[in-house]
């Protein structure tokens, strides 16, 4: 099969296996400072019903339309994040789902979303190198956040939030970073997929994306940008990938899923694990 | 009309009162937000109808046996999932991941099995009836489950403040270190719990199947939904606080329909529960204490 | 990850070509939701395919060349739909494309087609704008807008009827472009609407919506909804004392409906193209077969599925096909419009889509509905 | 430069702490003993901010430190250790102790997106010094190690270097020697006189009365709650309430 009508064939995918990386980032994003969120399929809805809206009804730049569409869920973002930082664990997931509900709900009701007819015939503007620009630009941004006092700030939130208040991190504004960056993100993200699929309805957005969108992060691990974006290619590709199995498709999903979390708690891509077999690698060569 | 709208509160609240009761016990005693409990209540409906259709199996034995089919998967969660990652000391996220896992396990195996389609039980199998009362109607079934979850509530709650099993079990609930290090075995009531749950689970399944149309194996996933508002609502962990949640979110649904309109019904819903971990995380009827049974 | 990402790639790409197909056969590609709640569609429509396909290769196929149906799982989703649609395009090439099940499946699937110039053919998607994506979106599935102002007629020639309420299910695309097909159809006719009341899918206690119909006293109770929750709300209102009658729209159009709702159902009135008590010869024959090889009873949208077919084939038989795949997906277009066929569904025929920003549209279903009402347990026609 | 006035906190009926007061001047070692359950380690939360009081006054250098959140405390100068250590576990030794500098990283968000100059040459000079730290509580070799790895006695090392890492005028050290060998006391006992050299100020909670008694200026007992005696270590050990309090009471070190 040659390449041109390999990728006439899997565009679709491979552009998927990019936002759907971009997203699990996202949620990685907050993961990573100790956040359990479930509100960045709301956040994605937000931001691909805003770019949507500006190429369909206002017929501005694709670019632009973008840009809306990162904005307006951080500030959406900012604003639900003041209140519900101060929740954490299992309170958190709860109040962040709820969120997610209400967006969707209002999103069902609203004129300009098109109610739960959604919005159709939206242009097709994201083409491949649109999706790689943001995705290098996500990890960018994640690495270059890694490395830094940010980076370290997040991790130590993750580990013991008290000590790392009495480090001298202010860690209500460190956590909301995460939640505001990480609500960009998927709205970025959000913006790309509306303009390759071409329709949008509020049910894209409930809580089975939530949950997609965190089962990508877990299954890839949190170790590293690496671990999310190997989560999100995984789980697009399975139901193509397991197309054979028909009625049980999802049954093998569900099934992948449990394995991963009971025989692999660190994620798939787990450099705690790589560095050990680095080094019994290394300690033989030695030897 | 508007006693009518009471009665009706009442009888949509109750079920999610039931469907709530299991979901805040797991969450009480082993500190997991169950996801597959919406999993476990369409199990339960569906072996219950097995049982009255393919095994012609009279109705007041098809009950406990589908109530057990449901306990034992629960259990089989319990010991299979659970389990491990306690042993783990997993953090809180891993049992809700796993469980999502195993709900759709459960979703796409009884899709496969049973097919998509939504059944219901023989409808001769209760009289339909329902009794008036001046201008209020009563389905005698909705009065059933209403009475049935009330009666389910008062259960636990006298099984957990009046017996030696509800003693040890607030203990655990409080801190299962700590517990057992009093010699009570942690581990088995972890495991009776999972069990119980779920019979309860399973038994909101077959309760909701008898009285509307609606078993498919999707009928889990929006029931859960209101379970979580429910026993966020009513402090999670606390069993007389998710039947009290339930029955508040039926009041609240049932009167944004009748006051506002029922277009912003859900909005309603999952923004109390917002506005609830906000202000209360403790929820609306609980103390201070939020793990306590 | 690169070793694991090609090879998963490679997997992908060698999953192309798994039934082996002789020279003659037509390979027309089938997506579907099979798996997910809209399969409770999807698998009635793929049965009615499978039945037709049956039929007609047992009959010789067209001019002698089998019909292979290459079946996809699209599962309601959006992105799936995409992903069939291209795979059954690019790498199946395939004649045409019956499907997707949902409406905005088809949205997101039809202008894919669209721009590698193949038929998409939508049996079961009634949302209006569907056909706007362009000339190769074609749909058998007769709009709302066409078969509410109709029953709506009958209904109040039967019933007398001045004030309405409404419940329908706001969170589906399917129940409310038919709640604004039918208000829009109320509002011609001068029907008042004392009370619209909405609920959300998987619902199932409907009683505070009904409680608040009743206080209005409707003379009937518009009910544009899916046969899931229909069944639900009659023996809900029947319970709470409503003794008016229900207009429903196409979702109650299955026996269903009847078999869940039992008594509560009588009264309730319905249009559609199809209906199971139609003594059409055509009919009759494909409620048998269906029921003879599934072992259950058909329904609208299997009939939908099983007409779709036989009118591919009408338009088959017209060209001639050349092998050359480009050429061929052309042909079947330029001759679908044309076709008209008498089938389980009635008398059928292809109506242009009106322009669309000054585009043309493409092609959809003109069909005569029929209004009928329960009488005693079954659907009888008005008359 | 500390000064604790009145301070009370209640935890729902029970009282705490009762009318504490006591003062730690510059350059002092300053340590606070007691019987367990005293409510030593509540001063050190009160001071650090983790909650506020429920009475009376609490000042570092003259200002209140009323209502100031934690964080900010820490960046007046105020950094403590844990007695049930608490650090970054799944982090090296040497990312735990940059993060003690989080708030003396001098850059910008930009800066750390466009890797500035600015930005490396801060990250640089504070790799350098998180080294130099860990050397000084003798940890340098492990610097790449994780921190959950460490023995106790070096993750309570590991503990003051970050503290130390923030630059702070007053350490707060909570039982730094709990749990150590004689070597390691000793170590530690070195390293406290060393930062007083450098004109930090220490303010203690310890059980060892050894080490109490061989490193403080001045040590105050708290009983129940309550400062029952204040003085030089030589004054307190033979002050008859503190014998009182500590009777029965088994030493713990």
């Amino acid at each position: 099969m040659d390449w041109s009508s390999w990728w006439d064939t899997y565009s679709t995918l491979v552009l998927s296996i990019g936002v759907y990386g971009m997203l699990a980032l996202s949620i990685y994003l907050t993961l990573s400072c100790g956040l359990l969120s479930l509100a960045n399929a709301a956040f994605m809805g937000i931001g691909a019903y805003m770019s949507a809206i500006a190429t369909l009804q206002f017929e501005w730049p694709f670019a632009f339309a973008l840009f809306l569409g990162t904005v307006l869920p951080a500030a959406v973002a900012f604003l639900i994040g003041i209140p519900v930082l101060r929740l954490s664990g299992v309170y958190l997931a709860m109040a962040t789902l709820g969120f997610g509900e209400v967006v969707r709900v209002v999103l069902l009701n609203l004129d300009i979303t098109g109610g739960p007819l959604g919005l159709n015939g939206i242009p097709p503007l994201t083409t491949w190198w649109h999706v790689v620009l943001a995705l290098a630009l996500t990890v960018a941004l994640l690495q270059a956040l890694r490395r830094s006092r940010i980076g370290r700030a997040f991790e130590a939130i993750r580990e013991d939030e008290t000590a790392a208040r009495l480090m001298g991190i202010a860690t209500d504004r460190i956590k909301l970073l995460a939640f505001v960056l990480g609500a960009a993100i998927a709205g970025l993200a959000g913006g790309l997929n509306a303009h390759y699929t071409f329709t949008l309805s509020p049910g894209n957005f409930g809580f089975e994306s939530a949950v997609d969108i965190l089962t990508m992060a877990v299954l890839g691990g949190i170790q590293g940008v690496a671990g999310p974006l190997l989560g999100g290619a995984i789980l697009t590709l399975l139901p193509e990938l397991l197309r054979g199995l028909q009625e049980f498709r999802m049954a093998a999903n569900g099934l992948i899923l449990i394995a991963v979390v009971l025989f692999m708690p660190q994620g798939l891509w787990d450099p705690a694990r790589f560095r050990r077999w680095r080094r019994s690698r290394g300690t033989r060569a030695e030897a | 009309m508007f006693a009518q709208q009471i009665v009706n509160a009442i009888s949509l609240g109750s079920v999610y009162a039931l469907f709530a009761l299991g979901f805040t016990l797991v969450f009480g005693i082993l500190g997991v937000i169950n996801l597959s409990h919406g999993g476990i209540f369409m199990v339960g409906a569906y072996a219950a109808l097995l049982l009255l259709t393919r095994f012609e199996i009279p109705f007041w034995a098809a009950l406990p046996l589908a109530m057990l089919a449901a306990g034992l998967l629960g259990l089989a969660i319990d010991l299979l999932i659970l389990k491990q990652l306690r042993k783990r000391g997993a953090p809180h996220l891993m049992p809700m991941i796993a469980t999502i896992g195993a709900a759709i396990l459960m979703t796409s195996l009884s899709q496969g099995l049973f097919g998509s389609e939504t059944r219901r039980f023989p409808l001769d199998l209760f009289d339909q009836e329902s009794f008036s009362w001046g201008p209020v109607t009563i389905p005698v079934l909705q009065a059933g489950i209403t009475a049935l979850s009330v009666l389910l509530m008062l259960l636990m709650v006298w099984v957990l403040k009046r017996t030696r099993i509800g003693q040890a079990l607030r203990a655990v609930a409080e801190s299962p270190k700590a517990a057992s290090l009093l010699g009570i075995p942690v581990e088995r009531l972890f495991h009776l719990t999972s069990f119980v749950a779920a019979a309860l689970g399973g038994a909101a399944g077959i309760l909701i199947g008898l009285s509307f149309d609606a078993i498919s194996p999707f009928m889990g996933q929006p029931m859960l939904h209101k379970g979580i508002a429910a026993i966020i609502l009513g402090g999670l962990g606390d069993v007389r606080g998710a039947v009290l949640g339930g029955l508040f979110l039926g009041a609240a649904e049932v009167f944004a329909v009748t006051v506002l309109s029922s277009e912003y019904r859900d909005a309603l819903s999952f923004g109390l529960l917002f506005l609830v971990l906000l202000w209360r995380p403790q929820g609306l009827f609980g103390a201070s204490a939020t793990r306590s049974a | 990850m690169r070793t694991f990402l090609t090879s998963a790639l490679l997997a992908l790409s060698g999953f192309c070509c798994l039934s082996v197909a002789s020279a003659g056969d037509i390979r027309i590609g089938l997506a579907e939701a099979l798996t997910g709640p809209a399969s409770q569609y999807g698998v009635p429509i793929r049965n009615g395919f499978l039945l037709a396909q049956e039929e007609l290769n047992a009959k010789g196929g067209i001019n002698g060349n089998r019909i292979v149906l290459v079946e996809e799982d699209e599962r309601g989703k959006k992105e799936e739909a995409i992903n069939v649609y291209k795979k059954l395009i690019y790498q199946d090439k395939v004649l045409m494309i019956f499907g997707p099940t949902l409406s905005n499946s088809m949205f997101a699937a039809g202008p894919i087609a669209e721009a590698a110039h193949v038929v998409a053919f939508g049996t079961s998607n009634t949302a209006s704008g569907i056909t706007d994506i362009g000339p190769y979106v074609f749909r058998s599935s007769p709009m709302e807008a066409d078969v509410v102002p109709v029953t709506l007629k009958a209904a109040i020639k039967r019933l007398g009827l001045h004030k309405v309420g409404i419940i329908y299910g706001n969170d589906d695309a399917f129940t409310k472009s038919g709640y604004d097909v039918f208000r829009q159809a109320l509002e011609a006719q001068h029907i008042r609407v004392v009370d619209t009341e909405t609920y959300s899918k998987g619902d199932v206690d409907f009683k505070a919506q009904l409680t608040k119909l009743k206080a209005e006293a409707p003379d009937a109770i518009v009910c544009p909804c899916l046969a899931e929750e229909g069944a639900n709300i009659l023996i809900q209102a029947r319970a709470l004392g409503i003794t008016v009658p229900f207009i429903g729209g196409n979702g109650f159009n299955t026996p269903k409906l009847l078999e869940n709702a039992k008594t509560a159902a009588e009264g309730t009135i319905v249009g559609s193209p199809w209906f199971d008590g139609n003594p059409s010869p055509e009919n009759q024959r494909f409620i048998a077969a269906y029921r003879k090889k599934f072992g259950s009873d058909p329904n609208q949208f299997s009939a939908q599925g099983y007409d779709a077919l036989f009118i591919v084939a009408e338009a088959l038989r017209k060209i001639h096909l050349t092998g050359q795949l480009a050429q061929d997906r052309q042909a079947l277009r330029d001759a679908l419009p044309a076709i008209q066929y008498a089938g389980a569904t009635g008398r059928f025929a292809f109506r242009p889509a009106p322009l669309h920003n000054g585009k043309p549209g493409g092609y959809d279903a003109d069909q005569t509905p029929f209004v009928y009402i329960v009488k005693n347990g079954k659907f009888a026609l008005l008359k | 430069m500390l000064k604790l006035e009145g301070l009370s906190r209640q935890f729902g009926g029970v009282r705490a702490l009762d009318d504490v007061t006591l003062t730690v001047h510059p350059e002092q070692v300053y340590g606070l003993i007691g019987p367990n359950g005293a409510g030593k380690t509540t001063v050190f939360n009160l001071v650090t901010g983790l909650f506020p009081p429920t009475g009376g006054l609490l000042e570092f250098d003259g200002r209140s430190l009323q209502g100031v959140p934690p964080h900010r405390i820490a960046q007046r100068g105020i950094a403590r250790t844990f007695q049930n250590i608490r650090l970054f576990q799944e982090m090296t030794l040497i990312d735990n102790v940059i993060v003690g500098m989080h708030a003396h990283l001098p850059y910008h968000f930009w800066d750390l997106l466009l890797r500035t100059p600015a930005f490396r040459e801060a990250e640089r000079r504070a790799r350098a010094r998180a080294l130099q730290l860990l050397h000084r509580v003798g940890l340098g070799t492990l610097c790449e190690e994780l921190a959950g790895n460490l023995s106790y006695g070096n993750q309570r090392k590991l503990e003051i270097a970050r503290a130390l890492a923030s630059r702070p005028r007053l350490l707060l050290l909570d039982e730094p020697v709990a749990g150590m060998n004689a070597t390691e006391k000793n170590e530690i006992m070195a390293l406290i006189r060393s930062l007083r050299q450098d004109r930090l100020t220490v303010f203690m909670i310890e059980h060892d009365m050894r080490f109490v008694m061989g490193l403080c200026d001045t040590v105050a007992v708290l009983n129940f709650g309550r400062i029952i005696a204040e003085g030089k270590p030589a004054e307190i050990q033979a002050n008859p309430a503190v014998i009182e309090a500590y009777l029965g009471q088994e030493e713990p070190a």
